[in-house]
């Protein structure tokens, strides 16, 4: 059953220079206990799809175009602020990339624990206080007895993120939505921080969106991956499925640039050409078509049909159509230059 | 005489006379309003600035001090509104024929506010502490005429010597150092007004606060709220206490003239003479204001010793090129009157009984006069040998006035003689400074007199004066000064000063500007204030009708 | 499906077409030149600013009067009109030549005294905010000891030492005008030092001027340039006080100050032209500075450059 | 932290001595002395007066009395006003001068901090803007040009305030500190929203504030919890000269409204040369201004914890 439905979801930002359109029609469904990942480089939309979810997005400049954002029935692009305050925090919850800037540097980090909880369960002060101790210790912060009346500064980076969860899981929360939350870290800590999510979910049964460029902690992490690019969703699928079966010249190049364990040292890891494109204004056809190797007339100009190809597996790209040529075996030689 | 007044002591028939002619000139302040006593006879006064420095009359150097002083406390003479002096605490007075010595014979009813009688000892007791060298009075000159004064101040004769001697209780008795016809005058005068003896040995600190306060005036002090506002109230122990019909008088501190003035317009204030300099000219046009002459002179000093003004012809081109008349009528526009000789109006030339300006000739035109200006000024830079004139500053201590005075007498120069100068302004004391020691060409300079004779202005430019800062010196001036002051004979003096005066001007070490006014608002309902010709002003006698 | 088959052509691309740049470099003026521009507040701002001085600068010039020329019998506080634009004063002197004469005075130190101010008193505060210590504690108290010290007492020492002029007062207002931004820079630095990119930057070893200049100065732009804008009128009044005292421009030279000073009466009488047109332009040329001001901060501000 | 205090309060110390004899250097080298006048006194007059005032020793000599009465706290009296000591005058002057001060910095902080977070999350739009309007009003119209206008139009034309004086009594004084009040908190106001805009404006885009509102917190508990304490330090800053200065009166509010505060020693005191005055009111005022910069230091650290002074130096 899905917790969440997000359905044509677009996005635009009011700017000097023009609107730009960062979420361009998305489409996609979490269900309970399950990880999304959103997968893209910087600029492809993912992390405003995310704060679109809780309506963190800057408004002015930014502004929900159109589409339908389902919480339990509900559409999130609707509901009254108020509801929108409580839903955020106690029914959705969030851990953003930088742990060293998200905590708020005057605040002891157990009064940033506590803040949610008084403000959502309406606890007490001291019952608030012992779940924050309480939640400090689930995300393995050691002395948290001492810990909860330090502030952000006098922690770690992976405390700092620990604390993070902490924050976001205090409140019990359905769904999380984890933002680039290891990018920041040292990588013996970002699989710690992974390994204490993934503890967590099964624990809680939580939902997670898990937002990140880094295919690696797709793989430890989801079930299910959603491959983004120039603000619109090009594959998506469960982990086998892009990992292994992946159908759009863009997953590939991802799949591509990652490191394997038995690449030579001094190979250079292969990157895509190009950037992504200019959301001022946005290409006519498929957004990828700039850049892509196997680019076709048809791709400039007409945005791709999803294709099924399997229950789990879609893909938005013109190779699928049936009257284009096959280049399955062509890819590896063309990217590589 | 604009004004009713009911002096004590001018006679019935004087009374009569005067409200004679005021009905005459239909102009009387008892004309307005219905004329009916009010029930509260207060009367809040809007002429004080700040805390008064002091109210002991050793250390008032200053109008506000005055203003009090002259209400809380009474001298042996109190000046009349023709200027001569009338009897207060002295009833009457014997002057020998060389005025050298004065009795002064004390009412026997006058008293002090605690209830003591206004003894000649309290006088005797006042004086020589003013000339005590211990007690550093910044006044104490103001008893130099006394015999041994001085002597006594520099610590050059015992304090027996002084003359001034307590014979009874009712009888002080003077002796002066030279001929000093104005001596009495100057007994109004608040440095010579009585302190109680009992009172100021027992407390050191008696003059800081109003409980303290002894006085023997027509008013007692009855508030004293430092920094905010003083009130007087009618004093029961007065003995010309009938007459007075004010039971308060209130002087808030008003710092600010603009204050002032908009308090005047809300009615917070009856009388006033706080009307920003600005807008004397409106609120004279509009008959809110009105002004009284002052024996005051405004004007330019040259300094002899500085180029060009060692030139006579220069300074008198100069002197020649200012358009008095314009600056009063258009830029001070406070009814000042153009200045056309050193001894301003009001004065008193006491051999003919006239004002001294109207037995003199004008030595200048009130408007300019060019090409005699320009004239000179080519005759003076011959006599020079300049082909150029050199380079000309005019100086003045900030102030609004000032500057505006000095921004027209650098066009008027500009315009009349051809010579750019520049202009220089200073804070207070450093111009001070600068003009004591010589550091000017030509500066500007008021003077007010320190009593009602012209010798208060004539002896200033005695060679070593002093105030005689330009360094003017002539010796045929120095003679009739010399000669006005050894005399006691009016007519004698008045003419060495005239003599004196025809000199100054013809050298004209200073370019007279215009003689000063005194502007006040009061409103219809303040009725019998009077201001004197020594441009004090009095309520004593003030009251206040129904509005 | 209708699509023809030719639109299935593969389109070759040259490798270096991928490296396209799509938006050109451009150094960092310029690119702070290019987001202002975009930026309507602050080019309200600029442009503001510079119609005020392009009319100071031409202002006199285009006017038939002098400054200095007086008209005391005919024409004294004459009301706007076209003759006199801006009416007369008191002297019965041109107010709109005299407006724009005292704009180059005023304008001259209120940019210059603030100038000095941000150039002493960031040099000053960031070292002592960066240093901390005891090198903070001694430079603190110099502060202390130059904000003690009766003011009025220095510039009457100034008045006696140095001539009156434009100079003179540019150096009154900054003996001690720098200590505000002073306090201020090196508080925001106590704060910043301590976050996480700086220490990151240290640890990478970034040198302290590197530090300074590039992560500590543009993230406390924004109070900087507040209390910048605040200094110009500061420095604009402060004249009319300081020329009072002797210190500076001699009259019948007028600047902004010294005109609103003279013509306070007005707000008791009716030549409302005398006051208003000074006041008028010195409101004005705040707002552009506030606005250029607050048009700056967001060019800047580097967490909305991205 | 002991120690550190312990060191601050004897560097107070030194500087306040610092200060005052640089003050004594400065007041004897300018021009001018308090007896110096239009009309010149004689000179055995003049000899009386400074010898009564010490005015005759040697420089040393006087600054060494001059400390030692200062160290028994004695500022002694003042020449032009010779009835009363300078300690009478700062006794009575300073609690109106301070009603006055603490009543416009309240109004100034309060309002300049709502008007500034107001602007800043309403950023260039009406709301802000206007805002910015008033601010430029607030620094533009100097308070001698304020001081006036109130007076007209509250005073005289509407009749709502007294113009001007000082009444008796807290409640009774009350009436008269409005428009006194309101003119010297302009221009702070002004300042205080205009820096407050800014700096909110730097910590709105931090991430913590992005945490704060994921934890759904309601706006304005963003904007009191998590904004405000981050973005009031420039505030703070200049809050300490500031109060001090306004604390300690100011000489055109006070001579506008007639207030009996000590503001007008301090330009007074210097044009009239009243050299115990000068002393007097230097020490008050600077001991005051160094305190309260001592105050803002201390409370830097219990704003933002990160913040910690007497530390070894950085790098």
């Amino acid at each position: 059953m899905a917790v969440l439905e997000v359905h044509g979801l677009h996005v635009s930002f009011d700017t000097y220079n023009g609107e730009v359109k960062a979420v361009r029609g998305v489409n996609f469904s979490l269900d309970k206990g399950e990880t999304l990942a959103i997968v893209g480089e910087s600029g492809s939309g993912k992390s405003v799809t995310a704060q679109s979810i809780v309506r963190l997005i800057p408004s002015p400049p930014g502004r929900i175009k159109a589409g339908e954002i389902l919480f339990d029935g509900k559409d999130l692009t609707q509901v009254d602020k108020k509801e929108m305050y409580h839903i955020r925090g106690s029914e959705i919850g969030m851990i953003f990339q930088d742990p060293m800037t998200s905590l708020n540097p005057t605040m002891t980090v157990g009064k940033q624990i506590m803040e949610g909880l008084i403000w959502h369960q309406s606890y007490g002060k001291v019952q608030a206080l012992q779940r924050a101790v309480e939640m400090l210790r689930i995300v393995g912060i050691p002395n948290p007895e001492k810990r909860v009346y330090q502030y952000p500064h006098q922690y770690s980076g992976g405390m700092r993120q620990r604390a993070m969860i902490a924050i976001a899981l205090a409140c019990n929360p359905r769904i999380l939505i984890a933002d680039e939350p290891t990018t920041a870290l040292d990588v013996t800590i970002q699989a710690q921080i992974l390994d204490l999510m993934k503890d967590l979910q099964e624990k809680t049964e939580t939902s997670i969106i898990l937002i990140t460029h880094d295919l690696g902690v797709v793989a430890e992490m989801a079930q299910r991956v959603a491959v983004m690019y120039g603000g619109t969703i090009v594959e998506t699928g469960g982990v086998e499925d892009i990992f292994h079966r992946s159908r759009h010249p863009y997953t590939w190049g991802l799949m591509k640039s990652l490191p394997r364990m038995d690449q030579k040292q001094e190979d250079e890891l292969e990157s895509i050409p190009g950037s992504p494109p200019d959301l001022l204004s946005p290409p006519q056809g498929c957004p990828f078509a700039d850049r892509c190797p196997y680019a076709m007339q048809i791709c400039h100009e007409e945005m791709p049909e999803q294709t099924k190809v399997s229950d789990s597996h879609q893909v938005f790209c013109w190779l699928e159509h049936p009257a284009a040529p096959k280049v399955n075996d062509l890819k590896v030689n063309i990217l590589s230059k | 005489m604009k004004r009713k007044g009911l002096t004590k002591w001018v006679s019935m028939l004087a009374i009569l006379s005067m409200l004679v002619l005021a009905g005459c000139g239909g102009a009387s302040d008892a004309d307005k309003g219905n004329g009916k006593l009010a029930e509260e006879q207060v009367l809040n006064v809007g002429r004080v600035p700040s805390e008064p420095p002091s109210l002991d009359p050793l250390k008032a150097t200053d109008n506000v001090s005055g203003l009090i002083l002259r209400h809380v406390m009474e001298g042996l003479t109190r000046m009349g509104e023709d200027g001569k002096p009338k009897p207060a605490v002295a009833e009457k007075w014997d002057i020998n024929e060389d005025a050298t010595k004065i009795t002064f014979h004390l009412r026997k009813d006058a008293k002090w506010s605690n209830g003591d009688p206004v003894k000649a000892e309290d006088f005797e007791y006042a004086w020589k502490r003013v000339l005590n060298p211990d007690n550093a009075a910044d006044y104490a000159y103001q008893l130099f005429y006394l015999k041994n004064g001085e002597k006594y101040h520099a610590g050059k004769a015992k304090v027996e010597e002084v003359g001034v001697k307590a014979v009874d209780d009712q009888t002080l008795e003077v002796e002066l150092e030279k001929p000093t016809p104005y001596f009495v005058s100057l007994t109004s005068f608040y440095t010579l007004m009585p302190v109680n003896k009992s009172t100021v040995e027992k407390n050191k600190k008696w003059a800081a606060e109003a409980k303290t306060y002894v006085s023997n005036g027509p008013f007692t002090l009855k508030t004293w709220k430092h920094d905010q506002k003083i009130e007087l109230a009618k004093s029961k122990h007065y003995w010309d206490a009938k007459s007075v019909k004010l039971d308060q008088i209130n002087l808030p501190f008003i710092a600010d003239d603009k204050t002032g003035y908009q308090q005047f317009k809300a009615g917070k204030i009856d009388e006033t003479n706080m009307i920003p300099t600005d807008l004397t000219k409106t609120s004279l046009d509009k008959g809110e204001a009105e002004t009284t002459p002052e024996a005051a002179h405004y004007y330019y000093k040259f300094n002899v010793d500085k180029k060009p003004f060692n030139n006579k012809k220069i300074r008198k081109a100069f002197a020649l090129a200012i358009d008095r008349k314009l600056i009063v009528e258009q830029v001070v526009q406070g009814g000042q009157q153009p200045a056309t000789g050193f001894v301003p109006w009001q004065m008193p030339d006491l051999a003919q009984n006239k004002e001294w300006v109207k037995t003199r000739e004008d030595y200048l035109q009130p408007t300019a006069e060019p090409e005699k200006a320009k004239k000179l000024l080519e005759e003076g830079m011959k006599e020079e040998g300049w082909d150029q004139l050199p380079e000309v500053t005019i100086d003045y201590n900030t102030d609004e006035g000032h500057k505006k005075i000095a921004e027209a007498i650098q066009q008027m120069w500009k315009k009349h003689l051809g010579v750019d100068v520049k202009l220089r302004n200073s804070e207070w004391k450093v111009y001070l400074d600068k003009t004591r020691s010589g550091d000017f060409q030509v500066a500007r300079y008021g003077w007010l007199p320190d009593y009602l004779d012209p010798m208060t202005f004539m002896d200033m430019y005695v060679t070593g004066g002093g105030n005689n800062d330009i360094n003017f010196s002539n010796k045929k001036y120095d003679q009739l000064i010399k000669e006005a002051k050894s005399t006691g004979d009016q007519k004698k003096r008045m003419e060495a000063m005239h003599r004196a005066e025809d000199l100054l001007m013809d050298e004209m070490p200073i370019a007279p500007i215009y003689f000063y006014t005194k502007i006040h608002m009061q409103q219809d309902y303040v009725k019998g204030v009077k201001r004197l010709p020594d441009s004090s002003v009095s309520y004593i006698h003030a009251y206040v009708t129904e509005k | 499906m209708g699509i023809p088959a030719h639109k299935f052509q593969r389109v070759e691309r040259k490798a270096e077409q991928y490296e396209a740049i799509r938006r050109p470099s451009v150094s960092y003026w310029q690119d702070v030149w290019r987001r202002l521009r975009s930026n309507w507040l602050g080019m309200t701002g600029l442009i503001i600013i510079s119609l005020l001085v392009l009319m100071a600068v031409i202002g006199p010039w285009i006017s038939d009067y002098t400054y200095y020329e007086q008209n005391l019998l005919e024409e004294k506080n004459l009301e706007p009109s076209s003759e006199h634009w801006f009416g007369t004063d008191d002297l019965g002197r041109d107010v709109f030549t005299r407006t724009w004469y005292g704009a180059r005075i005023s304008l001259i130190i209120g940019i210059a005294a603030a100038m000095i101010d941000l150039f002493i008193g960031v040099l000053y505060g960031g070292i002592a905010g960066y240093k901390g210590g005891r090198t903070d504690e001694v430079m603190m108290r110099i502060v202390d000891v130059l904000w003690g010290l009766p003011y009025l007492l220095v510039v009457i020492l100034l008045l006696v030492v140095l001539e009156p002029g434009i100079t003179t007062i540019i150096i009154a207002l900054t003996v001690t005008g720098w200590l505000n931004m002073a306090r201020l820079v090196r508080g925001q630095v106590l704060q910043l030092k301590n976050q996480e990119y700086v220490l990151a930057a240290r640890t990478l070893g970034a040198n302290t001027k590197w530090i300074m200049f590039k992560h500590l100065i543009p993230n406390t732009m924004g109070p900087i340039l507040v209390l910048l804008t605040f200094s110009i009128p500061q420095a604009i009044f402060a004249e009319a006080f300081l020329s009072f005292l002797g210190l500076g421009v001699q009259a019948p030279i007028a600047s902004w100050g010294t005109m609103v000073d003279d013509a306070l009466v007005v707000i008791l009488s009716d030549e409302w032209w005398r006051l208003f047109f000074p006041s008028f332009f010195l409101g004005l040329t705040l707002l552009g500075f506030n606005a250029l001001g607050d048009g700056l901060r967001d060019v800047l501000d580097p967490k909305m450059r991205k | 932290m002991l120690r550190y205090v312990g060191g601050r309060l004897l560097l107070l110390l030194i500087t306040l001595w610092l200060i005052s004899t640089m003050t004594f250097v400065l007041m004897h080298s300018i021009p001018g002395d308090p007896f110096t006048s239009e009309k010149k006194l004689p000179e055995q007059t003049l000899k009386a007066l400074k010898a009564k005032y010490n005015l005759d020793k040697p420089l040393p000599q006087q600054y060494l009395l001059y400390i030692k009465n200062l160290a028994t706290g004695d500022l002694g009296i003042s020449i032009k006003t010779p009835n009363r000591t300078v300690n009478e005058m700062l006794e009575d002057g300073f609690p109106v001068s301070a009603r006055l001060g603490l009543q416009a910095i309240v109004i100034a902080s309060l309002a300049g901090i709502v008007m500034g977070m107001i602007a800043a999350v309403r950023q260039n739009r009406p709301a802000d803007m206007i805002l910015m309007f008033i601010a430029v009003l607030g620094i533009s119209i100097p308070s001698f040009v304020l001081g006036p206008l109130l007076q007209k139009y509250f005073g005289l034309k509407w009749e709502l305030f007294p113009l001007a004086q000082w009444g008796d009594g807290f409640w009774g004084e009350f009436k008269f500190t409005v428009l006194p009040s309101i003119a010297l908190a302009f221009t702070p106001l002004a300042l205080v929203t205009r820096l407050m805009r800014s700096s909110m404006l730097d910590v709105l885009g931090n991430d913590y504030i992005r945490t704060a509102q994921a934890k759904g917190l309601p706006p304005l508990r963003v904007l009191t919890r998590h904004t405000l304490r981050n973005a009031i330090i420039p505030v703070v800053t200049i809050m300490g000269p500031l109060v001090v200065g306004i604390l300690t009166g100011s000489f055109v509010i006070e001579k506008i409204f007639s207030i009996p505060g000590i503001g007008k020693y301090f330009v007074e005191s210097i044009s009239t040369r009243d050299f115990s005055v000068i002393m007097g009111v230097t020490i008050f005022y600077s001991g005051l201004l160094i305190l309260m910069n001592f105050f803002v230091d201390l409370v830097y650290g219990l704003i933002d914890p990160r913040i910690k002074l007497g530390e070894k130096e950085a790098g």
